[in-house]
């Protein structure tokens, strides 16, 4: 601004005002989801076993840890480098970010994705809490971050085959990209693991209550701050009223989806049990807000309070499902809130988004997308994760010995109990 | 000597703590405990109901003289009581011998403060 | 900005800008102020006992996601329309917002708005914890958002009557609009309950010590921080350097009123009662936040720091007279807190408003409208609370069974409890 | 807006809406610091007693309050003031503070400042935990926040005389001016109080573990999300393209220290102890956000990896040190964390700072100015410490008597416990 | 009347109360103990190993008639046992006097439902 | 056999347990217990004192062989002593059975390890 006063001068600042802006949105909504990671941890923690905090905690810690190094490292590129293997993920390269080019500087797009990454990893903790072996879960959540997340990410935010179809997929925030990969990811460890001891006698499914119940409803409240930077954060922009009304739109339609599926979930669990159940009604949150986070910028507000009431409903049906008819051991509900839901959620976008969906008069373009994005992701969630999975037990174990598990994992594994 | 526990509802100690000082019995021990018995509680998580008999209850473990046992037992029959499955129970059995950490007095007399009580 | 540059291509970009930035700082803002819903939840859940914790924890979430619903339905049009009713309310209209114009869009107006509405819904909770019938409480929630807030909030923020006076009525982010019609109302529900069992005997107040100490401390920093939310949050721009002056203002002065509310309460509550009490303190911040809340825009640092030490002072007072002398049983404080500091807050903006207040030569003018709009406002939410409560009370009934209340609501109400 | 566009008045509205978004910026990363005072209060409270809760956290809860107003009254004057005393100190003067100008409104820079100094302040709470008697330490914290961290912060901060040096002394975000400052007068106070009984039997030092592990965790999670306010936000700006490169880069290398020292404090404690201890790898975190806050913005992301890594092992060995051969009794560690990686995160910007760096050909002037300033001011907070505690000792008094020590500060000094 | 207090590992809690139960002993009280016994965990608090011996253990106490002593031992006896160290241990001890609170029954009587046993 | 229960302060388990390993007496079950007895803390919650005599003691239960009780108190006697009022009790009762889960060993050899003690 020393120089001499022109339009152009005048213009170029203009620009600049609108990046800063830009780039302070992304800050302090990475600093939002950042902070989900501590909403993981305690939503886990809560739904668990005292004798195993100190262990799910450390396991939320670390994943973040090592998963912002990796992703760094290499996994960036595979998700944001140019085109290859024909979309199916980017070029590898070293700690290398100018291979993308937007509207912010290119470390700040970083850090956001970074904490993006991270979330995924950590959901698959509170499906494997209460038996996994602590290196192997460290292992685990270093190929994530590296791998897997990154090149099913890039089909569809890095340029890859999913965001090149005619009508490209449509997931804003991640409820698919993010979520769902997290939480069939998830799905895979808990089969592979095996249920806790005493989770089942025979045909029938105890329950196995979580030590602390209000450290789930602060982890809960904690995501759902971190969702107000998780979706309207990923407009990657709120310069220009364009980008101001839509960031304000995500904000509604996000909270809209929370607050109904918190309100379904309640009334449902108690129409089925007769009780309205809090752990439900904190999952209800989570799932109204994992569906709404693929449609959050093209559904209307209205259209997000169904999405978030079906995700309620669902939640409770795919809980009781997994658990009593699958005998798939989740204990923390990861796999129905972020892979149920996360599914859910990306396919109603097919008929909820305004303009393109179906009920909107879109034909079924959209959704055919959307079940086409969903499946191949799914697909590939599930093998990768299967298959890793497998090599780790084969490998290195997965599973803690039955004494350590018994008398919990935290003091045999870190010599730490949580509480004294 | 006897020792007297007594396994109250959680909601009756303060009752029951007064009645005993009315009683004149100021010294007891109590902690948390859990019981089974008749009365059944529904619990349930994320949709599994696990039926419990668990049920928060208060022990009390008083150790009194031979000569308080009545008026202590009577003091938290009356106080402890609500007329519905659940109240508790009280056990009574013989203490051999008694010291008291501070002075190293023993028997009956570490259970009284002289000059307090004759 | 592809246009050929002119000067009013590039005013229009500047104007832009300038919405960009309000509608990031309200979107911030607003997800500070959404947080205080955990900070509410964790000060009521600490300082009330652990077989209520669930049910403490629910209501807390309940009352935002029923009030986000309900305010985005139609509490919004109640309180934002146009002016009906001679400035009583505004015309009520079903999910409309662009009633309002402003300066940013009107989504971003109206999430800001709805995390206000839920503040003044959850203020209620604690007053009537540990022994309100959980349903009833839902009904109390959802007409707190619909009807009563938004009405009185329309005389003042709406451009009702008391907007409308000569001078003014001045409450800058709600001592009086939130706070006390949130505290006064929480006095009328705790009236129509009556105390917990054991709470008095005869004459005696007795002590039912709050569970967990660390939660409400806990509780007490989140809602410290959700307050730079919500009063910098409330001049909803950020954009120019009046705005941007007066922000940092706001911030200074909310600040140094929290901080000199628990220094006052801390040194009363130690001369009094022989010791400092960290509840008293922690309440103590609450109470000067409060009480700064109307006027921190106009009044001086100093006047921030004598307003928030009067607030202290007439906190502890305020929760040991309306235990010990009215035995009205509130047990975190929700009335001395926000019904009584609200109130003197307001009051005392007539005082040391900067320009208008009688310290500063303003003459009474400001002060005899603080007092009409106090008043005023007080008794629309006493009444309406006190109808609300009779008719729930004669209908759906308010209070849980003795048996349930003294076993506690959390396994008889919602069959979890909160430890195991 | 209203007046006549020409160019002028369009530059001058650009410049005011960079001055806009440069308040944003500060605020909202204000805000952000200001949690971290939640952050250190559940740290020190997870990792203390159970019998000492509710004192340690009040101690946090009153530096901030004790210290936001002194630090507005004088200790801002102090820090900022004009140069007095050949760079000293800045000249005195009571709630002053158009003595500072810069691009924001000066009530930013003043919360700003303000928040980091009750970082300082509460950094020592820490260290003497479990035995302090509550008015000593309110002395305490008036004291360093009026004068012992406002003077040695002009130094760097206030253009005192290390700021004027040649090659200037470079501490960006307060790796040795807010953290080393804090961390080494919670040394002296360790110091000067002595061990809690039972801590050191003969040469043998024994575990005293927290009591609630959890808190620590949730605890060190908020202090990261604070950093993401402490160290960005010292840039004091964001608008222009230079400034949001600059945050976006120090978000980023801020991350990865914190990763970094994680991932080195599991693996070593790992190696030495046989188990991965939680404890450390939380301490770690810390360790590595402490040391890279000086250097931010100068070294490169691997070298923030680098720092944050040698920080995690420094930690670990430091802690072990000053528990088992000196027997300093720091019940959290505050000295190993904020003193000695304070000291080193600040000496490692001489090797690793981009440009002026040894590493980077930068020659050993950076290196030697670094040491000039960890040195002063490292003698100043041992200085000033040694002697306020020693002076507090001999009249007022310190330590709390033995049977309240053993029994419990929270019921004897505050009447209340924690947990009921 | 028996008194039988039974310390036994926290994760065959489950397992026993079956046991007990199958045994037809449906009233009894427990809380969490911790234990010095034969079994040493390390445990370590940022470098410092404490050596403890201290191991989380439920203690059930069970007043019952005499002659359900033994069918009460046993069942704890074989559900409670994993063979390794640390499996627990089983006192018996006489009681004086059991009384119920809600009705006042005393004796036998106190310890079993008129009418559900004979 | 004899039970010997000992509520002691808290903050004097770690020297009662080093004095009972000293005198040979390795095994013991322990908990948390409040108690009412002579001392009074006074407590205060947001303005209303709550007079409580609520204290938290640790109580230790330890079952011994008849020859050991009297090392065992006077141990206890010695560590849990502070000479200020509420240092505690010491109650003796008789068990008349003991069972080792693991072993099945019942009676005195339940209550040592054979070849480590003769
Ligand atoms: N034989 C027993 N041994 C130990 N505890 C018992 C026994 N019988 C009852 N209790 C305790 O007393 C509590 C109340 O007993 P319960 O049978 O439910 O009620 P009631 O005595 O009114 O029929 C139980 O929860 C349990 O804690
Ligand atoms: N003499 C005793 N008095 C009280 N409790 C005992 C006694 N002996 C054992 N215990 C309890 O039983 C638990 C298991 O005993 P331990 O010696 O470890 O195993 P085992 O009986 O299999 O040899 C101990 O942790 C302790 O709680
Ligand atoms: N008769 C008793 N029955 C059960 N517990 C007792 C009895 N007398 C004392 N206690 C326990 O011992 C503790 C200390 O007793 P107290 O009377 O305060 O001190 P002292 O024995 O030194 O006079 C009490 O808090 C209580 O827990």
């Amino acid at each position: 601004m020393e120089d001499a006063l022109t339009l152009d001068t005048l213009a170029k600042s203009a620009a600049d005002m609108a990046m800063s802006i830009d780039t302070i949105w992304v800050l302090v909504t990475a600093a939002l989801v950042f902070f989900m990671q501590a909403g993981f941890a305690f939503v886990e923690a809560g739904f668990t076993r005292a004798k195993n905090t100190v262990n799910i905690l450390y396991k939320n810690l670390m994943d973040f840890a090592v998963g912002s190094i990796v992703f760094w490292a290499i996994g960036f590129s595979l998700m944001f480098g140019a085109n290859t293997a024909g979309g199916f993920m980017g070029s590898p390269s070293l700690f290398n970010f100018d291979i993308w080019k937007g509207g912010i500087p290119e470390e700040a797009f970083l850090i956001f994705q970074t904490v993006f990454a991270a979330t995924a990893a950590t959901i698959v903790s509170g499906a494997m809490a209460e038996r996994t072996e602590f290196k192997t879960y460290l292992v685990y959540s270093l190929i994530i971050s590296l791998l897997i997340y990154p090149i099913s990410g890039h089909w569809t935010w890095g340029g890859g085959w999913l965001a090149s179809m005619e009508t490209p997929f449509h997931d804003f925030a991640g409820s698919t990209v993010v979520h769902m990969v997290g939480g069939l990811i998830a799905l895979t460890g808990a089969i592979a693991l095996g249920p806790r001891i005493g989770k089942y006698s025979g045909k029938r499914a105890n329950a196995i209550p979580g030590h602390n119940i209000p450290y789930g409803a602060l982890g809960v409240f904690i995501l759902w701050l971190g969702w107000f930077g998780f979706n309207p954060g990923s407009q990657l922009a709120a310069s220009g009223s364009a980008n101001a009304t839509a960031i304000s739109h995500i904000f509604v339609t996000t909270n809209l989806a929370g607050a109904a599926g918190a309100i379904s979930a309640l009334l449902i669990s108690w129409i089925r049990f007769g009780k309205p159940s809090l752990s439900f009604a904190l999952n209800g949150v989570l799932a109204g807000l994992v569906a709404i986070t693929a449609g959050c910028d093209l559904v209307s507000d209205l259209g997000a309070i169904i999405i978030g009431t079906i995700a309620g409903v669902v939640l409770v049906y795919a809980v009781t499902f997994i658990d009593n008819v699958l005998h798939i051991d989740d204990p923390v509900g990861a796999v129905s809130v972020h892979g149920v839901c996360g599914a859910l959620g990306t396919i109603l976008v097919g008929f909820f988004a305004q303009g393109s969906g179906l009920f909107y008069g879109g034909g079924t373009a959209q959704l055919v997308s959307q079940l086409i994005g969903v499946g191949s992701t799914a697909i590939w969630a599930l093998a990768t994760g299967f298959v890793l999975f497998k090599v780790l037990k084969a490998t290195i174990g997965l599973r803690v010995p039955k004494r350590i598990e018994e008398e919990g994992l935290d003091i045999y594994e870190h010599g730490e109990s949580a509480y004294n | 000597m006897k020792k007297i526990e007594a396994i109250i509802r959680k909601t009756k100690f303060e009752e029951v703590r007064e009645a005993l000082l009315d009683a004149g019995i100021e010294f007891f021990s109590f902690w948390d405990v859990r019981g089974a018995g008749q009365t059944r509680e529904g619990r349930m998580y994320r949709g599994v109901v696990y039926d419990t008999s668990i049920i928060e209850r208060t022990l009390l473990s008083i150790i009194v003289r031979d000569k308080n046992v009545e008026k202590t037992v009577l003091a938290i029959m009356k106080a402890a009581r609500t007329g519905e499955i659940g109240d508790g129970k009280i056990f009574i059995s013989s203490i051999d011998e008694s010291y008291r950490i501070r002075t190293g007095e023993f028997g009956d007399e570490s259970l009284y403060i002289k000059g307090k009580e004759e």
